[in-house]
């Protein structure tokens, strides 16, 4: 690295949409979807730093089973704030509102997002949710847990429920708006050519997140609306004394909150797609398959919700139904990876920084998912449920499937972003630190679950401490990971060498224009003559 | 499937909508692009709304199939006449709504004005007998839950008279009561604000040029909340059998 | 939207027809018919929004894909609340001991 | 009876793998729960066979991975290789063995689930109340306890629970058992004990500031010891307890034995149907007894006139249980004084 400090490397004279204009009107008044997609880069990274901060102080906490660090009520503010900034202020809009809002019109040939003041909007909205839950945070924090369980939310807990829950129901209509203006873009502004089964697999992914945010996001606004109502005014519609269901909150949270993990790992999955074609430079094996079956993660993940509850107290008629239905969720799951497998065989296959994300998400992901398959099952989930093997089991789709499939994606199309290039080897380097840390945080809680550890418990007793420790040690090797790509992504906006339009050899839209793109994306509208990933010709 | 989800705007419309008076924004490359856009995401936003009123009212199906008898009970406290004086009201509105987006069609500046006016007019009438005939009544029966939750004698006395029906869990039905209505005047507040948007833009002639987008969409907006109001009249003041 | 704008007799018929099914459904509403009530006035409600989303909001001259998308829109809500209602209206049932189930239990009373 | 195949299959595979993973664990370091009750062993069997598959199928990718990572790898960088469109026969196998698969597993998993939520008639009976942030638990002898749970080794025992305030759950590794207890409503679980000793009870659903430590432990006596145990607190039945607040509450105004009353007679009502007034018929359950103390007129019975005043706010929910399990010994009419 020392050696390309030297000289910072010659600018690019030609206009692109970072120095069409300047000042700090000109980003927070731009309706240019690309300026929309950075803003959304550095506050996710802002609230992703807050919820490390959390998860930090949580897992140095955990290292002493009497508990190191904090009193047990503010590490249940720890753990809530850790998990309310993490599923909603980065993971939901980490790919869609940065790498979709950047490359969803550049894919398709458009110029722009169908409604650019709206996609403004949304950014403002994000920014007014997250104002309110910071405000939460500030003013002594919430300690519902990300999940606002009933009664304890709407009756119990007298810290900054409501607050919270503001910020949360603002924040949800960022994501409907994000998903709407994709799903009119992606029907309506293709470029002439681009056919449905031509269209990349990051836009069939984003399509069918979009489906889910238009969907289900209302649905969780709606019930945060009641939560809300009930603590102000103290009715009873969660209230057992009133005759009120507190299941009845949990089949409302679920219904979007399920599926909620698909708007966060679908992206992903479209990136991933994206990474296996190009660094093993085949077309993708199977296009319809690997297409069909994002849509059908997207339906059948609204159809399975209730494998929350099988211990709460749903009929045992609903615990049948639902856990059939959660298994054929996994199948379409599945047919993406034996997709992905096949593509790389026999390709020609580089290990860029990109592809290693890649391929750490496949294996991640398989285990997230195959975890998963424990969790349907109503005869073993009864044991696991509310275990740190839950835990384990989300932090694997979550962190090792859709936060690799974020940076695997930041990574590849960073070069397109800003212009420049980051240094490889570091890059490889960071991505072996985290898959390592990621695997040493996070498997040791798979025994611990099973051992019958609950989460979310402060305290615990002396006989789970070795694990505890393991995770905890894990953690900060995953924290040292998270580091280094920072660092080298602010230092190569600078002094990182120019990339060229194309620097990957890609195929796709957005590799035709120049890097940075100008305004308009495209000096004059493509037009398409070919499937996807035409690496063969 | 290209085909089949790709039938668009005819010719006809096509030709009109190509007008010189209305220029589309940069990011499309027509106005009959634009125009389908825009009604495009109106509908996508409308099913957004869909599901946000179907958690309330999965939140009724599901308490009302535990307690029937009090919710029936609930229901029968209701005026039934001004509900369905309201309906009226509201279904009027929708109609002048229609010919409102029919004068733009057609490029009628005044009828478009007047028949915006009207739409607001109902609109508010709507929403006067909904507070003054209604819920100005039911905090006076002491029925309003969280706020005045102190039930007249009379009240007390229906319920105690409704086998099966007890008096928290006819509490319930009022809170989805004041929910339900009070999301759908909320959405009814922010249609006025619409309209009155319609009618400033109006008085400019800006949507009487060709581009009638912004009249057509607002029209599927009032009409969904109309939509709602079809459903909640049934469900609130009509099932708990008035025989 | 292919025939052009809608005639205004067209409208005015559809409103009539929205008033006289309020009208009835008002008055079905009187008559003691049990469960059947519920049914009569879901499906009067489902009839008068069929009328208002295909005449005044012009689904019946819309692209495919609006048609499609409105479809949508109510499946997902059938989903929602035909899913969430499973629970609660099963929570009485006890499946009953089958012959493979062993003899670690017996049956309820 | 497929089931039970794979079952007698595993089970001989079970006891093995658990003692080997005990075996192999360090002092004081846990690798695998105990298995102390009749229901832990039929779940870890499953548990073992998901494991396998889920074994199976990630290293099955990891391998792949691996080897197509090293065999594939690009040797020059002008490398083309050939463009494989896809295979409908292979898209079908891999979709319809792993479908095929998950029925197995769901199959078992629901096998297992109804068969443990149904709990034999003979059970001892515990009630359960669970409050922020503490376990009270009361035998039906009357021996009352607080964060602890004595058993009786070889016989089933039924948990009736309830919660005062928000949802717990009552969760024990040892019986992999585990169930929410929601405020407003009856929720049971039942084991039977396999080994004697100490095991951990913990809260499972997050319920506020102290949910680690509404803590407890498990006590498995023999049969003869727990005897001892429970005659060892005095104290009256819960049954009696529950007489008593029949008597004080004033409900044996009304509800005479022999049905002369203004009220029902309850002798011999729980667990049979009862015909209601809106010509429906419900079960004299547990649920049912609670709501007519705290909403008596949510049921009336058919014949009975709508004037039982509500008892809400003015019983605990410990007491609701006694009244319960009042109701629940009438079985003949000489139970009821006066």
């Amino acid at each position: 690295m020392a050696t390309m400090v030297a000289e910072p490397p010659r600018v690019e004279s030609r206009v692109n949409y970072l120095n069409a204009s300047y000042g700090v009107k000109s980003w927070l008044l731009t309706t240019d979807h690309k300026r929309i997609a950075l803003l959304y880069l550095v506050s996710i990274t802002f609230f992703f730093l807050i919820g490390g901060i959390a998860a930090t102080i949580i897992r140095l906490h955990l290292i002493s089973p009497t508990g190191a660090l904090v009193e047990p009520a503010t590490y249940n503010k720890l753990f809530s704030v850790h998990g309310i900034i993490m599923i909603f202020f980065f993971l939901i809009p980490s790919i869609p509102a940065v790498l979709g809002n950047f490359l969803v019109p550049m894919m398709i040939g458009a110029r722009d997002l169908a409604f650019p003041r709206i996609n403004l909007l949304s950014w403002y909205i994000y920014v007014v949710g997250g104002l309110f839950t910071l405000y939460a945070i500030l003013a002594g924090g919430v300690d519902t847990g990300w999940t606002f369980y009933t009664p304890y939310s709407s009756t119990y807990s007298n810290t900054h429920v409501l607050a919270t829950g503001i910020g949360v129901f603002i924040s949800g209509f960022s994501s409907i708006l994000t998903g709407l203006n994709f799903i009119v873009t992606i029907h309506k502004m293709r470029a002439p050519g681009l056919t449905w089964f031509r269209l990349p697999l990051f836009i069939w992914a984003h399509y069918a997140t979009s489906v889910i945010q238009i969907l289900g996001t209302p649905v969780v606004a709606i019930t945060i609306v009641l939560i809300a109502l009930e603590r102000v005014l103290h009715v009873g519609v969660f209230d057992p004394k009133l005759g009120g269901d507190p299941l009845l909150f949990q089949h409302l949270f679920w219904f979007y909150s399920h599926p909620a993990v698909y708007i966060m790992v679908l992206p992903s999955m479209g990136v991933v797609s994206e990474l296996i074609t190009c660094f093993s430079r085949k077309r993708i094996f199977g296009y319809e398959f690997v297409a069909f079956s994002s849509v059908a993660i997207a339906v059948l993940g609204f159809l399975v919700w209730a494998h929350h509850m099988f211990v709460a107290g749903i009929s045992i008629y609903a615990g049948l139904v639902f856990s059939i239905l959660s298994y054929l969720v996994a199948i379409p799951s599945a047919i993406k990876v034996f997709n992905w497998m096949a593509t790389i065989y026999k390709g020609s296959i580089s290990y860029d920084a990109p592809m290693l994300y890649a391929l750490g998400f496949i294996g991640l992901f398989t285990m997230g998912g195959l975890t998963g398959l424990f969790l349907a099952n109503l005869g073993v989930d009864v044991h696991i449920h509310d275990t740190y093997f839950v835990v384990a089991h989300f932090h694997y789709i979550m962190v090792g499937g859709a936060l690799m499939g974020y940076l695997g994606g930041l990574h590849f199309w960073w070069p397109k972003i800003s212009g420049r290039l980051y240094p490889d080897k570091w890059a490889r380097f960071a991505a072996l630190v985290i898959f390592l840390g990621f695997n040493l945080t996070f498997f040791p809680q798979f025994i611990l679950g099973y051992l019958g550890m609950p989460r979310r418990y402060a305290v615990y007793p002396p006989e789970f401490q070795v694990l505890n420790v393991m995770s905890s040690a894990g953690a900060s090797v995953l924290a040292v990971g998270y580091a280094i790509p920072l660092i080298y992504f602010i230092w190569s906006m600078r002094y990182g060498p120019i990339a060229g339009p194309n620097p990957w050899k890609a195929k796709g839209l957005e590799w035709s224009t120049s890097s940075p793109p100008p305004t308009d994306n495209f000096e004059q509208t493509p037009v398409v003559t070919e499937e996807a990933y035409a690496y063969g010709d | 499937m290209n085909q089949w989800l790709n039938d668009s705007i005819s010719s006809p419309w096509r030709e009109k909508l190509a007008t010189p008076e209305f220029t589309h924004s940069h990011q499309f490359d027509d106005n009959a692009q634009q125009f389908e856009a825009a009604s495009l995401g109106m509908w996508v936003f409308l099913l957004t709304e869909i599901m946000f009123f179907g958690g309330l009212f999965c939140g009724y199906a599901v308490y009302r199939s535990q307690y029937l008898p009090s919710f029936e009970a609930g229901s029968r406290l209701l005026n039934v006449g001004f509900g369905a004086a309201n309906t009226a009201v509201l279904l009027a509105s929708s109609l002048t709504m229609a010919l409102a987006v029919r004068a733009a069609q057609t490029r009628k500046g005044n009828a478009l004005m007047i028949f915006v006016l009207l739409t607001m007019l109902l609109g508010i009438a709507f929403l006067g007998i909904k507070f003054f005939f209604e819920w100005i009544p039911d905090w006076r029966d002491g029925v309003v839950p969280g706020l005045h939750w102190v039930p007249t004698a009379e009240v007390v006395q229906h319920v105690a008279g409704r086998a099966g029906a007890v008096l928290p869990r006819v509490e319930l039905f009022f809170c989805f009561y004041f929910f339900m209505t009070g999301m759908h005047a909320l959405h009814m507040v922010v249609g006025l604000g619409i309209m009155t948007y319609l009618l400033l833009k109006a008085r400019t002639g800006a949507l009487t040029s060709g581009h009638f987008a912004p009249v057509e969409i607002s029209g599927l907006y009032w009409h969904f909340v109309d939509i709602v109001w079809i459903f909640l009249f049934p469900l609130l003041y009509l099932i708990g059998g008035r025989y | 939207m292919s025939e052009g704008t809608v005639p205004v007799r067209i409208y005015l018929t559809i409103f009539a027809c929205l008033l006289a099914l309020t009208a009835l459904t008002t008055g079905v509403a009187f008559i003691d018919m049990g469960p059947l009530n519920t049914v009569a006035a879901l499906t009067i409600a489902v009839g008068k929004m069929l009328l208002v989303i295909l005449f005044f909001m012009h689904l019946r001259h819309s692209p495919r894909l609006t048609k499609v998308a409105v479809l949508a829109g109510f499946f997902w809500l059938v989903l929602l609340i035909g899913l969430t209602l499973a629970d609660p209206l099963t929570r009485h049932w006890t499946p009953g001991p089958s012959p493979w189930d062993g003899t670690t239990t017996q049956p309820q009373p | 009876m497929v089931n039970e195949g794979f079952s007698s299959i595993t089970q001989s595979l079970n006891g093995p793998i658990a003692q080997f993973l005990k075996d192999m664990e360090p002092a004081g370091f846990p690798l695998f729960p105990e298995q102390a009750s009749t229901i832990a062993g039929g779940v870890d069997r499953l548990f073992f066979f998901l494991v396998l598959v889920a074994g199976f199928f990630s290293a099955l990718i990891f391998i792949l991975i691996f080897i197509f990572a090293v065999k594939y790898r690009r040797r020059s960088d002008d490398e083309k290789p050939k463009p494989i469109a896809g295979s409908h026969r292979l898209e079908i196998a891999w979709s319809v063995i792993p479908l095929l698969i998950t029925f197995v597993m769901f199959g078992w998993g629901a096998t297992l689930y109804v068969r443990n939520s149904r709990p034999p008639v003979n059970a001892v009976e515990v009630f359960v109340v669970g409050k922020q942030w503490m376990w009270k638990l009361q035998h039906s002898e009357g021996q009352r306890e607080i964060d602890e749970l004595h058993v009786p080794l070889g016989r089933p025992v039924k948990l009736t629970m309830t919660s005062e305030d928000v949802i717990h759950d009552f969760f024990i590794p040892a019986f992999r058992v585990k169930k929410d207890v929601v405020p407003g409503r009856y929720s049971t679980i039942w084991f039977q004990a396999t080994k004697e000793g100490r095991y951990h009870l913990f809260c499972a659903q997050y319920c506020g500031a102290q949910h680690s430590a509404m803590t407890g432990w498990v006590y498995v006596m023999k049969p003869a010891d727990y005897e001892k145990w429970l005659s060892g607190g005095g104290g009256e039945s819960m049954e009696s307890s529950g007489e008593k607040l029949f008597s004080r509450f004033g409900c044996v105004n009304c509800h005479h034995a022999d049905g002369s009353g203004r009220g029902p007679s309850l002798v011999g009502v729980f667990g049979k149907p009862v015909q209601l007034e809106s010509g429906e018929t419900v079960t004299a359950d547990e649920a049912y007894v609670r709501e007519s103390i705290l909403a008596p007129n949510a049921k009336i019975v058919k014949g009975y006139p709508a004037i039982m005043p509500t008892f809400q706010g003015q019983v605990s929910e410990e007491q609701l249980l006694q009244l319960i399990a009042y109701v629940k010994s009438l079985r003949t009419a000489e139970r009821i004084t006066k």
